[in-house]
Order: structure tokens, then C-alpha cells, then sequence
């Protein structure tokens, strides 16, 4: 079953609550070895989202959703993850802007294109210990998902725990990019607070699939 | 957490709204977006200098705000960059017709967001320039990292290039100008105590008793080695070193010297800083010809300091002694 | 104890070292008795103004000295004052023949140190005047105790005495002025965290996490009470009730509104402060006309803040409004 | 037998020891109720004083040593007790001037004079929790000895024995007069540092004269 915009604002929704159930980890993570405000920085700005969705027009699409997702986080967020989640959320609405449901090549363009736009802005590359650690592996997972035949839900449910597994996979690298790499050495044994946010959003996009899936 | 605040989400406004009706004679304010300009801005035919980034840094840089130095400062949350909107909103705001410049300290975060702000200013039909300060000599191998790091040499980049604006230089002039101060700048800092983000509510990192880290960063960011506590004279040694190697700093150099504290530190210590700083100074046949000590880009409540060595030539000296009169630098008027 | 020190015996030697080096252009400084003078003095004709008191509260009172405010400052140990010897010292480099004015805060050995310098000076033939400043209203029954202190009220003494200096009144009328003054502003602050002398090593006194000392004196002394901690707007009005009752203040009184930090507050919360103190004299039909926010009566490392208002005239506003150009107050020149 | 310069200088070079030994204490007692610089402020007097004591002219009399301790800690000691302690030995400099030796009523007018100065400067009364209240039962004790006809040593001794007492006394004082008066209630419990001090001096009185005496 393809994915429409209910999954979308579903998603986005399901963001909003994960992010703040979060919010105390990953402030924590970024006290750890950045400056301690991603989790809050994240909060503000899903929240702003939460105010907005309500504004949607009813003829919207995913990407429309995405849209709003991505000025709404680029005005309230700030710091380093405002603007690469924005750019994110810009470059999938664009990926898919004007479809008004999603299929397994759809999502894979999606998720490729919010990828493509954090290494625009940030130029991480892997392995830097950033949110691109928790992107690449899930795009990466899609696309070889999708090409085996998957379904939506199944290919969003690979991309998760590929991310998550990349988010589990930054805590031994030493950063090169963000305020991490000030620490060297010290960053080691720490998880990236941004590919922790990033395995968060994107479980919360595979759930809430398998729940409109099951709808 | 010990803090004069209210609720931890309003620090920012509250703050600002406090600013605005303690300095009325000097700056406006607008809430939503949210910046700081000067009274009488825009000042038509004027380059408008425009700075921001997290707050927690005061008076850096909303107290640089005022003829002289800054035409806008765009405070963030605290420790987090500003969005584009009010970096925008206050580029519209200081635009005279001579265009704008933007101040930017080197954080990904700022970069970024001043980046999108200058695109959208751009597209407004306002020409930006951008300058980045990375004056911050604690990060070693900057290709390996996000790069130097932005720390209280940012004030001496404002002040200078707020004066060459105030002359009449046109951007590309001003620009230059700051640019010249960011390559003849360089600081280092160390902290005793970390700080608390008021809505994080827990240090930012945690120091021993008798631990102090070499290379502070102004969010707490780590620097680059963890050490016992030593004598004033070894601490500023330590710091000294790098920031004379780097440029490098040479016998018959004249220089500003800035004393910096982070927030926390009684000015009695500044002043124990300062006297060791200009004696190693002397020592190497460099004159301190300008000076500054207090507390200008702090770390909220940190307790620690930085020191700023930057080159002075006439010009930048002319520069400096300028009339400036902003909230928290002010001379000459 | 962590701090910016080499031996704790030699921070305050130390300290005024590096403020003579910093600021060469704006005074002097002799050790051996130590003191710190205006680079000019003494200025001919002009009635010389002394303060001083125990070190710690830097900028006060060696930021103070310079044109327009005090010609001499005299540091004591780190919370005591100073001996006689150094005063009296002082009290001759800056008598111009026009006598001197002693600015002394209203401590047991404050008073009677500088009582010793002043009939020593007398005995030299040097006229001299003291006037004793006594802000803090958290003190209750000043008949049952050593009376009010002085604290970040001295500030303003300071200032509107040395532009009545400047302009070249006499030495009665600058007493005058001071008393003026001192019988116009009123003061009360609050600590959140102690402060440690350098050479005590351990806090003055100790505060659990959550509480606060409401009307503390500016070496620790403790105040009227201990209260849990408090938003900031409460806190803000606790101590501004005492303040505006006791003189008292009423509707259409035009004031002067200082915001102290005591050392180690970040200024984010001060102007929080601010906001919510302007908002309370605005309801209450008080205007305030003039302002001032940052460190200047502090007690080393501590964190809180006192709230000053001084009830301004024409002839008040005027003497604030001259040039002065010290290290920690600028302007007009 | 009377009390010598010997005996003068033997007191004053005890004082400088049991100031330093009793620095901390003193600091502590000033903490609680005070600044923190008690011991620190006498400490450094008595330091300076040391450095003097050498200075003095061989044929010197007690009062001559009084007065050089009196003038050292009027400019070394600063803050409250540095005035009342250099008019305490500089008035019992005066009461006592140009004796070679003391005898019974010489000792108890160098200790009322020591007290009045200290009364004349500080304007406190017994009761307002300061070192007067060490004081002045150390002169009733004194004068009341010499009445009963006692020894120079043993006058001392009584003196030290209520100056002692004296002090502990000033434990469940509200204070009047010094910064403890700030305090309020809060100051009953603690023990004054300048009477405390004050106890320590008489102390080192007493114990010297009856060394000297020994000799
Ligand atoms: N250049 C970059 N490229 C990709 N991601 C980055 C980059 N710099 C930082 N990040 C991500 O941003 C996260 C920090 O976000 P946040 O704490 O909100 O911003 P800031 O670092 O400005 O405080 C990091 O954990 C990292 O994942
Ligand atoms: N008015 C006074 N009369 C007599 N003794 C006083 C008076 N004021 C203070 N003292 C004494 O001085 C002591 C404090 O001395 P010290 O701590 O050295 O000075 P300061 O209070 O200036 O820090 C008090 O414990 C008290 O005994
Ligand atoms: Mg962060
Ligand atoms: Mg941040
Ligand atoms: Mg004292
Ligand atoms: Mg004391």
C-alpha cells in the first residue's frame, strides 16, 4: 500500500511526541559532547510544526506536509541542526512534491533526497559522526530494499533500523564535523546526538506506516 | 541550578525586553523575530553591520550595539544560533542602501543560518558580505574539525569594523577591514567551572575540584587538554604560547591585549591575568599599545578567561580608539 | 577553592599591577603604601575625592578613579579595609589645595580607618571632609546593629561627587552633593551562591541548592532571610518593597535604576532583573530616566544581584550625565 | 616581682605564634559570623610586628614595645580590629609609659587603658558580643586581684581566665555592634573571633609572665 499524506501528518505527528519523550536524551547526549541544547533545540521546533499542522490545507499532499515541516524547522530550531533538517525536509517535499501518494521508489527518492540535503549544507561525510551516519545507512537500506521488491511500510521499517544502527555505530568514532570534534579523542564511547534524532525520526516514520498500513 | 531567571524559555525575551528598556537612548528592539538595532537605524548610505548567534555570551553582541560598532545583533536561544528569519529581518532593518555586512562566529550553526539569511537578504535586493572569526587557537588540526571556532576576538572584529563603517568605507572596504582583524587575531581560553544552559538545567560538562580545561570553548565545548589547577602565571603561560606561535606574534609588534572572563570570574583575577599576559608580553619585546579587560563574550556563569592578542597597525589603531558608544564598550561620545 | 591566583597573599599587589598596566592612560598607581590615583593628579584647585574600602568588589573602587570621579582609591585586603598609612597617603597625593573628600562605606573598620587617615591629613593641614554612605536597607534596626552598610549605592555617590568635583564646586558643596545622595538611594540585594576569599580557601557561608539569602551585604554578611529560590520576578520584588518603601518613593518621582551583578551572574539575568524592576517603578508611577546594568559593587565570584534606585533632580541628573572616563564608567569623552 | 621589657617582649613574640597557630580558627569563627578575615587580618599584624620587635632600642621599657606594636597593627591589620587593636595597645602604651617595670596596679592600668581604647573607638558595650567582652571582665578580674593584693603573674592569670570565659560567653549573644550585629538571632551559637582573639593575647600574657617569672 502506497503512503498517503494521512501518513505523513501521522508521521510527523508521531515526530512531535517522540522528539519531546526525547527531548532529556538528547539534551543530555549534546551536554555530553556538544553544548547541550539539541534536545531542546529539536523540541521548539517540533512543537512550532505541532502548531502549524492544523493550517494544512485539506487537498494537501506528503509533500506539502514536508514543506510546512521544513520552513517551520528552518524559522525555529536555529543551530547546526535547524538548518540541515530543514534542508532535509526542503529536499524530500521536493522529491516527491506534488504526488499525492507514495510508493516504494517514492519513499526511497524521499529519504535519498533528505540525505543529499544534510551533506549539502553540512559536508559530512560518513563516518564524521553526524546525523549523516544515521541518514546514509537508512537510505542505503531502502534503495536495497526497495529494489528487492519491498513494500513502503517494509522499506521505512529497514531504513529505521539501519539508522538506528548507524546512530549505535557514531559512539566510538572521533567527530570531524559539528562541536564534537573539538573533543577528539574524547568523543569516543559518545552516541551523536543528531543521528540519535535522526534514528528517532525515522522509527517514528516507519510506526506510524505499519499503523496506517494496518488501518 | 541557581539561576535569577523565570521560566527557562523566556530567558531570551525577558532578557531582551530588559535590555531594551535599560538602553532605550542607544538601541531599539523587536520581538518577533526577535533583534536589537541601533536607535537611529537604518543609516542611510552607511554599510550595516550585523551580528548574532546564541545568546549566553553577553554583552556580546547585543552590547555592541550602537554607533560605532554593530548596527543589529540577532540573539538566539541560549547556545544555539539564530534562525535566518530574524538575521534577515534585522539585515532589512540596518540596510541603508550601502549594503550589509554579517559577522559570523565559526559554528555550523551560525554559518548556516547566516548563509540562508544572506540568500533570502539577496534576493530582497540587499547586497550581504559575509566575514567568518575563527580567531579561537585551542583547535588544533582545523581540518579535522568544524574548523576554529569564533570566541572574543569577535569584539575586536565589531569594534574595528564598526568604526571603518561609521567613516564612510563602503562594504567592500568594510569588509576588508574585518577581514584584516580576523588574520591578525587570535585567542585562547580556559575554564575552572563549567556553565548551565537554563534549560538544560545540568553543567554543560564537569570539572574536578581541581581540574581546569585548557582550550574552553565559549558553549562549554571541550578544549584541549584536561589539566590540574596551576598558579595564574602557568595558566596564562599556557595559553600565551599557542596564540604567539600562531600567527606567529614577533619582537617589535604592536598589539591590543584582551583580558576576557567568562561570566563568572571576579575581576581581581582578570587583573592577575592581565599583569602576567603583559609582562610574557614585554618579555618578547611585543608593546601592548591597547588594552581591555572585563567580561565581553562570556559563558554565562563559567568561571575562566581568555586572552586575545591581536596586531595593531595605525590603521586598526585608528580604528579602534574611534568613538564607540554601545551599551557595554564606550568612548569618545 | 578554584581560582585565578598565585599566592593569596599577593592577589591584591598583583591585581593592581596589572590595572595600572592596563590602564596607564586613566591613573597611576604607587605601592608601598599601595594606592591608585587619576594619571593628572593632583588636579590644582580642583577638591580631591577619596574612596576605598576592602578589595573584592573590583570595579569598585580602583574602576572608579579618573576624571570626573574619584582621584584616588584605596585597596584593602581582599573584605578589609585598608590601613591608615595608604589613605593617608592618598588623601596627600590628590589634594590639590582644595581639600579632600573621603567617600567611606559604612563599615566599623571602614569608618574608623579612615578616620585615623583624616586626622593624620588634618594634622598635615590637608582639610578633609568624609561623608559616610549607608545604602543597604536590608538592614533593619540600624540602632541595634553596627547601622546600615554601604553598598552599590556608593557607586552613584561616587559618580554625581566627582562631576561636582569637576565642575569645581567647593569642598563643602561636594560634600554636600554626596549627602545629597547618600540620602536619596537605597539599596538591597540578594545571593544565590557564596563567595570564597582567596586566602579563607573555603565559602564564606553556605547555601543549599535551593536557597537563597535575601538582603546580603557584599562580603557575604548575611541578610534579612533565608528563602527557598524563587523565580526572578519574585525575588525582583521582594527586594525592591523595602527599597521603594523606605524613603519612600512615590508616583512621579523620576529615578536612577541600577542593576548590580555580585560577581558571578551571568548579565543575561541581570537584565531579566531589569525588566521586571522598570515594570514594578512603571506601575508604581516612578520614571525611570536614567539606568545602569553590570558588575560594580561585587563580591568576588558570587552570584546574585542588588537593585539600587536613587531618586534624581535636575541638578542629579546633570552631575550623572557629565563625562567621566575611568575604567569601568565612560562617557562624554 | 614585677614585670620587666623582658617580660613585654616575651608576650608579644608569644602572640605573634599563637595568632599564627590560631589563624584558621580565627578565620572560621570570622566565617561564621563575620567576613573570613579575622585570623588572617591578625596574623599578618602580628607578622609584621615580628619583623619590628628587632628594631627596638636596647634600653627599651614596656611601654616602648606596646607602642611599636601598636603602630605596626594600625598599618598592617586594617578592617575593625586593626584601629581597635593599635588604640588598645597604643592607650595601654600610654598608661604605662617610660616604667621600667610593672607592678600590680601598672598591669591593671595597662589593661583598663587597652579596654577604654578599644570602648573609645568601637563605642561598644558589654553584652554587644565583642572583644569588649572579653575585655572588661579581664580588667574586673585583674583590678579585683590587685585589690586582694595578688602578684603582677597572678593578676595576669585572672585576667586570662575571664577573658577566657569572656569569650565563651559571647556564644549566646545577639550581637550589636561589628558585622555579626547583621545577623541577627542567627549570630547565638557562635563565638565572637575578636573576643576569641582577645582571650588568645591575655592568654599569652599570663603564660610569659609566669615563665618569666620562673627564670
Ligand atoms: N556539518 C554537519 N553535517 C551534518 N550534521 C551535523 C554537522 N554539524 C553538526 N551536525 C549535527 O548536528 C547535531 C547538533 O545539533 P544541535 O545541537 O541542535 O546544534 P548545535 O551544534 O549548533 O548546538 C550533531 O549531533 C550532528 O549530528
Ligand atoms: N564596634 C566594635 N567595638 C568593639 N569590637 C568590635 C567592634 N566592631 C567589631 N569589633 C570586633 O572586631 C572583630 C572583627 O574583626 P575583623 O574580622 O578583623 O574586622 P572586620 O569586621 O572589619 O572584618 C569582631 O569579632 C569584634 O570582636
Ligand atoms: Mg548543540
Ligand atoms: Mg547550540
Ligand atoms: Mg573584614
Ligand atoms: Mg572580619
Amino acid at each position: 500500500m502506497n503512503l498517503s499524506v494521512t501518513w505523513a501528518e501521522a508521521w510527523i505527528r508521531q515526530c512531535v511526541d517522540v522528539i519531546a519523550d526525547h527531548r532529556v536524551e538528547l539534551i543530555t547526549l549534546d551536554r555530553d559532547i556538544g553544548d547541550g541544547d539539541h534536545g531542546e533545540n529539536m523540541d521548539r521546533g517540533f512543537q512550532a510544526v505541532l502548531g502549524k499542522l492544523d493550517t494544512l490545507p485539506a487537498e494537501s499532499v506528503p509533500g506539502d506536509v514536508l514543506k510546512l515541516v521544513a520552513t517551520t524547522l528552518i524559522s525555529t530550531v536555529g543551530g547546526a541542526a535547524g538548518p540541515l533538517y530543514g534542508t532535509a525536509f526542503l529536499k524530500a517535499a521536493v522529491a516527491v512534491a506534488g504526488k499525492p501518494d507514495l510508493d516504494g521508489a517514492a519513499v526511497v527518492a524521499l529519504l535519498t533526497a533528505a540525505r543529499d540535503g544534510i551533506v549539502l549544507r553540512g559536508k559530512a561525510e560518513s563516518g564524521d559522526k553526524t546525523m549523516v551516519d544515521a541518514w546514509t545507512p537508512a537510505v542505503d537500506a531502502a534503495a536495497a530494499a526497495e529494489r528487492a521488491g519491498a513494500t513502503p511500510v517494509a522499506i521505512l521499517v529497514e531504513a529505521a533500523d539501519a539508522a538506528e544502527a548507524g546512530a549505535v555505530a557514531t559512539e566510538p568514532l572521533v567527530a570531524r564535523k559539528g562541536r564534537a570534534s573539538y573533543l577528539g579523542e574524547r568523543a569516543i564511547g559518545h552516541r551523536d546526538p543528531g543521528a540519535q534524532s535522526s534514528a528517532l525520526l525515522l522509527r517514528a516514520a516507519a510506526e506510524t506506516a505499519e499503523r496506517v498500513a494496518d488501518e | 541550578m541557581k539561576k535569577l531567571v523565570n521560566d527557562p524559555k523566556n530567558v531570551v525575551d525577558e532578557a531582551v525586553a530588559g535590555f531594551a528598556a535599560a538602553h532605550g537612548d542607544i538601541v531599539r528592539v523587536s520581538s518577533d523575530p526577535t533583534f536589537i538595532v541601533r536607535a537611529d537605524a537604518p543609516v542611510t548610505g552607511k554599510v550595516g553591520l550585523v551580528s548574532g548567534g546564541g545568546s549566553g555570551h553577553e554583552p556580546m553582541h547585543g552590547g555592541f550595539v550602537g554607533v560605532g560598532m554593530l548596527d543589529a545583533a540577532v540573539p538566539g536561544a541560549v547556545f544555539t544560533s539564530p534562525t535566518p528569519d530574524p538575521i534577515l529581518a534585522a539585515t532589512q532593518a540596518v540596510n541603508g542602501g550601502a549594503g550589509v555586512l554579517h559577522i559570523v562566529k565559526n559554528y555550523t550553526g551560525d554559518v548556516l543560518n547566516f548563509e540562508t539569511a544572506a540568500d533570502l537578504a539577496l534576493a530582497d535586493g540587499i547586497e550581504v558580505r559575509t566575514v567568518i572569526v575563527n580567531d579561537d587557537v585551542a583547535v588544533k588540526d582545523s581540518l579535522y574539525t568544524a574548523g576554529r571556532r569564533g570566541v572574543a576576538g569577535t569584539v575586536l572584529v565589531e569594534k574595528i569594523a564598526g568604526a571603518a563603517a561609521e567613516r564612510g568605507d563602503d562594504l567592500a572596504a568594510v569588509a576588508a577591514v574585518a577581514e584584516k582583524v580576523i588574520g591578525q587575531v587570535r585567542t585562547m581560553g580556559v575554564a575552572l567551572t563549567p556553565c548551565v544552559v537554563p534549560h538544560a538545567g545540568e553543567p554543560s560538562f564537569t570539572l574536578a575540584e581541581d581540574e581546569i580545561e585548557i582550550g574552553i570553548g565559549i558553549h562549554g565545548e571541550p578544549g584541549r587538554e584536561r589539566i590540574k589547577l596551576e598558579p595564574a602565571d602557568a595558566i596564562v603561560d599556557r595559553l600565551l604560547g599557542p596564540i604567539l606561535e600562531d600567527i606567529p606574534f614577533v619582537s617589535g609588534d604592536s598589539v591590543l591585549l584582551l583580558v576576557n572572563g567568562m561570566g563568572g570570574t571576579p575581576q581581581i583575577e582578570l587583573y592577575i591575568v592581565f599583569r602576567r599576559a603583559a609582562e610574557v608580553l614585554a618579555a618578547k619585546g611585543i608593546t601592548v599599545t591597547r588594552t581591555l579587560v572585563g567580561n565581553f563574550t562570556t559563558s554565562l556563569e563559567m568561571q575562566g578567561m581568555s586572552i586575545t592578542v591581536l596586531k595593531l597597525d595605525d590603521e586598526l589603531t585608528a580604528l579602534w580608539d574611534a568613538p564607540v558608544q554601545t551599551a557595554a564598550l564606550r568612548w569618545g561620545r
